[in-house]
């Protein structure tokens, strides 16, 4: 199985391991992520104001390349996932926005929305399926307890993202269990790191990564995974804290048994 | 001899703001056929009333045009009001000028021009009818009420009592419904079940009451008068003649893992069971899904300890067929599904709760036998925090777009009792508006602030975050002080919205009953005519009309008993004379009318025909008028267009359609 | 509001039945939730009374738009009676459409006593529709113009 | 001058494409938000301030720059009014003025660290500049 793949600007700089673990998995599990060509940043952060196009037109790209491909168009980054999959939304069901983002890009076929944005995490549960990663862990993760971190834009607004349930998410749950491991569910993880905030105001953005941490280790998480780089940044960076948090693609990796090997060829 | 009259009423300003009457009579008088057109403030008053009965018999009117409200309002007091003048009543038409008219359009010019559209085509109609005359059918003296709640028993009670025969059909295995499971009443606070139970025991030992329990209503025909309907009573697996309520079975049941629905899923109950204690009929059934006997074939310890010898685990559902004058709708409410609404924890913690558990938790028959304890660890709780409009209030979108009305109220009790009961224990209601109207309602919710010191918090919880500890830390805000709130409580209660029993459905689909967005009943007229379905027969009692409490459930009940007394009192009905009516001189006798009648009204006969002179027996087709409603369904199946419907006859509507084109 | 001539006002015809749509419409009417003048209403017991007579007597008298409102799939008042104007309207459309009379012209809605909201929103669009599709001029009928 | 506040007032419906009417006044948006302490004027209170046509206040608040856009309250709100998009929208029309931006390339060098994402500074960007 090949999907189109989006990396996001990233996952070529700070966060190079959350997509060469992925990578490196995801050919243990058998299935590919074909880089699509000539992608751009997504911008971060998706435009909210129903009146900009400009700032939506890399997604289209990268949306209209899988199109033509006729693949799926998965993600790593939860940012980038959000941005191309709301701006796909938009495609779908906004006529103004579909309407001038194609006399926009001149394209050979109007792009309408078709392509289909997948986050790993909904390849893993949805196409694969946690029953058959499972039977791929060569090192199960015994013993161990884990905590995932899901911050806002893998889940918010989940009636456009529909990614899993807003305040009671399962899905990094399921992939800690099929790893072997226990997870480790408390209430804050689900709640803003801070994100952008952390900038020009790090008080603001320790606050909230304190919340989240305490609250991990309270419920005795030794390790927290995240999708998303700029979450792992607060968490690590304005948290006192001395719980890891790593990208789940390093812990999948771990347990398929391919992290040292990506870990010799990797420079990160 | 032709003669017309119109009359156009002004409503006070409700018409005549935008619609110039005045015009509108002066271009009625221009319609050919029209001898008389005035126009008057109230038509609908005794004094408007007058005015048409004068006309009529001074100008020897041959039919009428009422420009007025909706006939759905007042087309039977025009009709009255034509026939006490001497005219046949089918000879009145009315021209909505309100709702289709001046309440819609806000330029005069646009009304008025619509308005005598309107008039020309109710006229041109009005040139084309008949006198009918009303049929007669009789009443079967026998009620049905669908839900053994608190509605259902006082409407069936005061049916009863009135002397008529009446069916109590309730899906569960005994009467009582919600009540049953609730603890105290507002805002008097007694106690529930000493006010319900006494009222179950006169409903089953009347004589004129029926209950059918563990029972569904499966198919519904007929009309109002003369319904025929099966009624389901499901396998029981207990003779109810037998069987003496000792109770020995339920004791010595092996399997007792199910949950009981009575205590709200907070306890188990076994597989032979009765809901509670005071159940009527104090005969327990046995559920299949959960009897290791029936499921394996193994077991019988119920049937061994029986001295009755009441198991039977042969019985098998049985359906009757019962015919009944009217029918009542008292199906009742449950609580939403919390799962959209999983930032309050309600998934994730035993110690989140709806308002319902609460009863039972603070009830003596309740799983913790009415001591207030977290269900998590057995533990009093210290700090209770309150959240209303849990998915009442929302977008639609985002849950029910209505107010469940109960749940201020109720939760003012449970804020009062709880800190009567126990008086260290802090509680915290989180609220957008505290609603109140009823007698004495504020009055309670203020001594629950005022006396009980019940800390009212203006504003909403964002969520609910369940603490390693075991507590539970809400994120309020109060909007008053201007605070964000972060308050440790040990419990948590949700006011979830209610929304109509899911199976309501069903039975208005059966009934052609109409319903609402929200599967609430429609009512006939929302302020003249609320116990009453638009569909004849079926009357409304309860929550299934929309959301109330239990002094308005009983008051309604009440009014809709004495809908249905008024209707099996009379000895005829008139039936709607509006039937289908076959030209037998070009009838054919196809058959393709019979074949779309819903109510089998159409049958075929060999009749002698005289055809100009010519006398042949053929085949034609012979409506049942008792039988037909009027759809008029077979009139646009018959090939050869023999097939009209009386008083909306073909010439009549496109005479309509002339009118408005022209 | 004044009207200007240039401002086309199409005839408009609504069949509805007695029991939910017309119930509907004055719904709408007693909420004040207003709908282009250009509507007439024409009551009828069940959508099923509507023969396709009617629908082309219209558009030959001049009409620019027919609708027909019944109750929702399943709450008919008489059990069947929308699901026969369902299929009849069905092949009736598909015939004036051939014969030149445009879809936006012809429409069958479902619309409940408690649909105040929806009846109005439906005539707003109906007539928006018609209005820009212009005066019909198929089937009109061509005697005897006054 | 009275015009052109009713005009602010109605970019921010706009741009944002929500119906402040909508609005319950719950105060569930700030009792989620999790900048409600730095927010001089506090989420449920954008709303009012849109319905109010006070935009002039809302621009010169404090609360455009702490807003996350996490969209806790977009989630949570029960009237489904997305106060979150109106505080961008409201930001919108700050940073798409002359001089509005919050955020200017000289100071970048001293915010930034080693480790710090590039999403990070993309994201801030677009939330802080035209």
């Amino acid at each position: 199985m090949k999907y189109s793949y989006y990396p996001g600007c990233t996952l070529r700089t700070k966060a190079k391991k959350l997509d060469a673990y992925a990578r490196a998995s995801a050919k243990v599990l058998g299935f590919e992520m074909e880089e699509i060509e000539n992608w751009q940043c997504c911008g971060g952060v998706y435009p909210l104001s129903g009146d900009e196009i400009a700032s939506k037109l890399s997604s289209v790209r990268a949306l209209n390349e899988a199109k033509v491909k006729g693949q799926e168009l998965v993600t790593l980054c939860s940012a980038c996932y959000h941005v191309v999959k709301r701006v796909n939304d938009d495609m779908r069901n906004v006529e103004d926005i579909r309407l001038r983002a194609n006399n926009y890009m001149k394209l050979d076929e109007p792009y309408l929305g078709e392509t289909e944005v997948l986050h790993f995490l909904e390849v893993l549960r949805d196409r694969i399926g946690f029953d058959e990663v499972k039977k791929k862990v060569v090192k199960p993760l015994t013993g161990r307890k884990i905590g995932a971190y899901y911050g806002c834009l893998l889940l918010r607004p989940s009636e456009i993202l529909g990614f899993d349930n807003p305040e009671n998410p399962t899905v990094m749950e399921n992939l800690i269990r099929a790893l072997g491991a226990e997870p480790v569910i408390y209430p804050y993880r689900n709640e803003c790191c801070g994100g952008y905030i952390s900038l020009k105001d790090k008080e603001l953005s320790k606050n909230m990564c304190d919340t989240v941490m305490n609250s991990a280790e309270s419920f005795e998480a030794e390790m927290l995974i995240t999708a998303c780089p700029l979450c792992q940044y607060n968490l690590t960076k304005n948290a006192q804290s001395d719980v890891p948090v790593i990208y789940f693609t390093e812990l999948l990796a771990e347990a398929l048994g391919v992290k040292e090997e990506v870990d010799a060829n990797g420079s990160f | 001899m032709h003669g017309i009259g119109v009359f156009v009423c002004h409503c006070g300003s409700n018409i005549a703001a935008t619609v110039d009457v005045k015009k509108v009579v002066e271009m009625a008088k221009l319609e050919p056929g029209v001898v008389h057109a005035e126009d008057y403030q109230y038509m609908c008053s005794e004094a408007g009333q007058e005015k048409i009965a004068q006309a009529i018999k001074e100008k020897n009117l041959s039919g009428i045009v009422v420009c007025s409200c909706s006939p759905r309002m007042h087309e039977a007091t025009f009709r009255k009001c034509a026939e006490k003048a001497g005219l046949n009543p089918y000879m009145v038409e009315i021209a909505n000028l309100r709702e289709q008219c001046s309440w819609i359009h806000k330029d005069i010019e646009e009304g008025t021009e619509k308005a005598v559209i309107l008039t020309r085509a109710a006229i041109a109609k009005v040139n084309l009818n008949t006198s009918l005359e009303a049929g007669e059918s009789g009443v079967i003296k026998r009620a049905l009420v669908i839900g053994g709640g608190i509605a259902g028993i006082q409407t069936a009670l005061d049916i009863a009592d009135a002397g008529y025969e009446v069916d109590i059909v309730e899906k569960t295995p005994s009467i009582g419904g919600k009540m049953a499971q609730l603890d105290k009443t507002f805002p008097t606070l007694d106690c529930s079940a000493c006010i319900l139970t006494p009222k179950m025991v006169d409903a089953a030992a009347h004589e004129k009451i029926n209950l059918y329990t563990y029972s569904e209503v499966e198919k519904v025909s007929g009309f109002v008068g003369d319904f025929t309907v099966e009624i389901r009573k499901k396998a029981r697996y207990v003779n109810m003649d037998k069987c003496t309520g000792c109770g020995v079975c339920m004791e010595k049941c092996p399997s007792k893992k199910a949950k009981s629905e009575f205590n709200s899923g907070l306890s188990n109950r076994p597989a032979i069971y009765t809901p509670f204690a005071q159940a009527i009929p104090n005969v327990p059934v046995i559920d299949p899904t959960q009897c290791i006997k029936l499921k394996t074939g193994k077991c019988g310890v119920c049937e061994k300890f029986c001295q009755a010898g009441a198991i039977d685990y042969k019985q098998k559902d049985e359906v009757i067929t019962q015919k009944y004058g009217a029918i009542v709708v008292a199906t009742g409410f449950e609580v939403i599904k919390l799962d959209n609404y999983d930032e309050y924890a309600y998934s994730q913690s035993k110690d989140v709760i709806t308002s319902l558990e609460l009863e039972r938790i603070m009830n003596a028959a309740g799983p913790t036998k009415g001591h207030l304890e977290r269900l998590s660890d057995g533990k009093p709780p210290k700090n209770i925090v309150f959240i209303q409009c849990v998915g009442s209030r929302c977008a639609e979108n985002k849950g029910k777009s209505y107010c469940s009305k109960i749940c201020c109220m109720y939760t003012a009790k449970h804020a009062m009792l709880i800190r009567d009961k126990y008086p260290d224990v802090n509680v915290t209601v989180f609220y957008i508006d505290v609603r109140t109207p009823g007698k004495n309602f504020d009055e309670f919710y203020r001594r629950a602030v005022e006396e009980y010191g019940v800390n009212y918090v203006k504003g909403q919880v964002g969520k609910v975050a369940p603490q390693a500890d075991g507590s539970l830390l809400v994120h309020g805000v109060d909007l008053i002080d201007g605070k964000q709130l972060k308050i440790s409580a040990d419990m948590v209660v949700l006011a979830a919205a209610i929304e109509p029993n899911p199976t309501v459905r069903n039975i208005a689909t059966m009934l052609t009953a109409s319903i609402d967005t929200n599967n609430f009943l429609t009512e006939a007229h929302p302020k003249l005519r609320p116990v009453e379905s638009p569909t004849a027969g079926v009357f409304l009692s309860g929550v299934c009309q929309g959301p109330k409490d239990i002094p308005e459930t009983v008051s309604q009940a009440g009014a809709a008993a004495i809908k249905v007394v008024g209707l099996l009192a009379k000895d005829k009905l008139m039936t709607n004379p509006c039937t289908a009516k076959a030209d037998e001189l070009l009838c054919n006798g196809c058959s393709a009318c019979a074949n779309v009648c819903p109510y089998g009204a159409i049958s075929y006969e060999d009749k002698l025909i005289n055809d100009h002179g010519i006398r042949k027996t053929h085949r034609v087709a012979v409506v049942n008028s008792a039988l037909c409603q009027g759809c008029g369904a077979c009139t646009v199946a018959c090939p050869s267009g023999v097939m009209d419907l009386q008083g909306f006859s073909n010439r009549q509507i496109i005479a309509e359609v002339d009118a408005i084109c022209r | 509001m004044s009207l200007t001539n240039e401002e086309f006002r199409p005839k408009i015809v609504a069949f509805c039945c007695n029991w939910c749509s017309y119930a509907g419409a004055d719904l709408a009417g007693s909420s004040r939730l207003s709908y282009p003048a250009d509507v007439k209403i024409i009551r009828v017991p069940c959508s099923c009374r509507v023969n396709p007579m009617f629908i082309l007597r219209a558009f030959e008298k001049g009409a620019d738009g027919v609708i027909i409102c019944g109750c929702h799939p399943g709450d008919c008042h008489y059990s069947t009676g929308n699901y026969y104007a369902r299929r009849r309207m069905t092949l009736l459309f598909s015939m004036l459409d051939y014969v030149g009379i445009e879809r936006g012209r012809t429409r069958v809605e479902w619309v409940s006593a408690a649909e105040g909201v929806k009846f109005s929103q439906t005539m707003n669009e109906f007539v928006e529709t018609v209005r820009s599709l212009g005066k019909n001029v198929r089937l009109g009928d061509l005697r005897c113009k006054n | 001058m009275e015009a052109s506040k009713k005009s602010r007032s109605e970019m921010v419906k706009e741009i944002s494409g929500t119906n402040p009417l909508k609005c319950m006044k719950c105060g569930k948006c700030s009792a989620s938000c999790p900048s409600y302490e730095k927010m001089d004027i506090k989420p449920h209170q954008f709303v009012s301030y849109v319905i109010n046509e006070d935009v002039e206040s809302l621009a010169k608040c404090d609360s455009l720059w702490v807003c996350l856009s996490c969209f806790a309250c977009v989630e949570r709100c029960p009237r489904d009014v997305k106060p979150g998009k109106i505080v961008d929208a409201a930001r919108q029309i700050v940073i798409r003025e002359k001089g509005g931006s919050y955020l200017v390339p000289d100071e970048i060098p001293e915010l930034i660290d080693e480790d710090m994402p590039q999403q990070l500074l993309v994201s801030a960007f677009r939330k802080f500049r035209r």
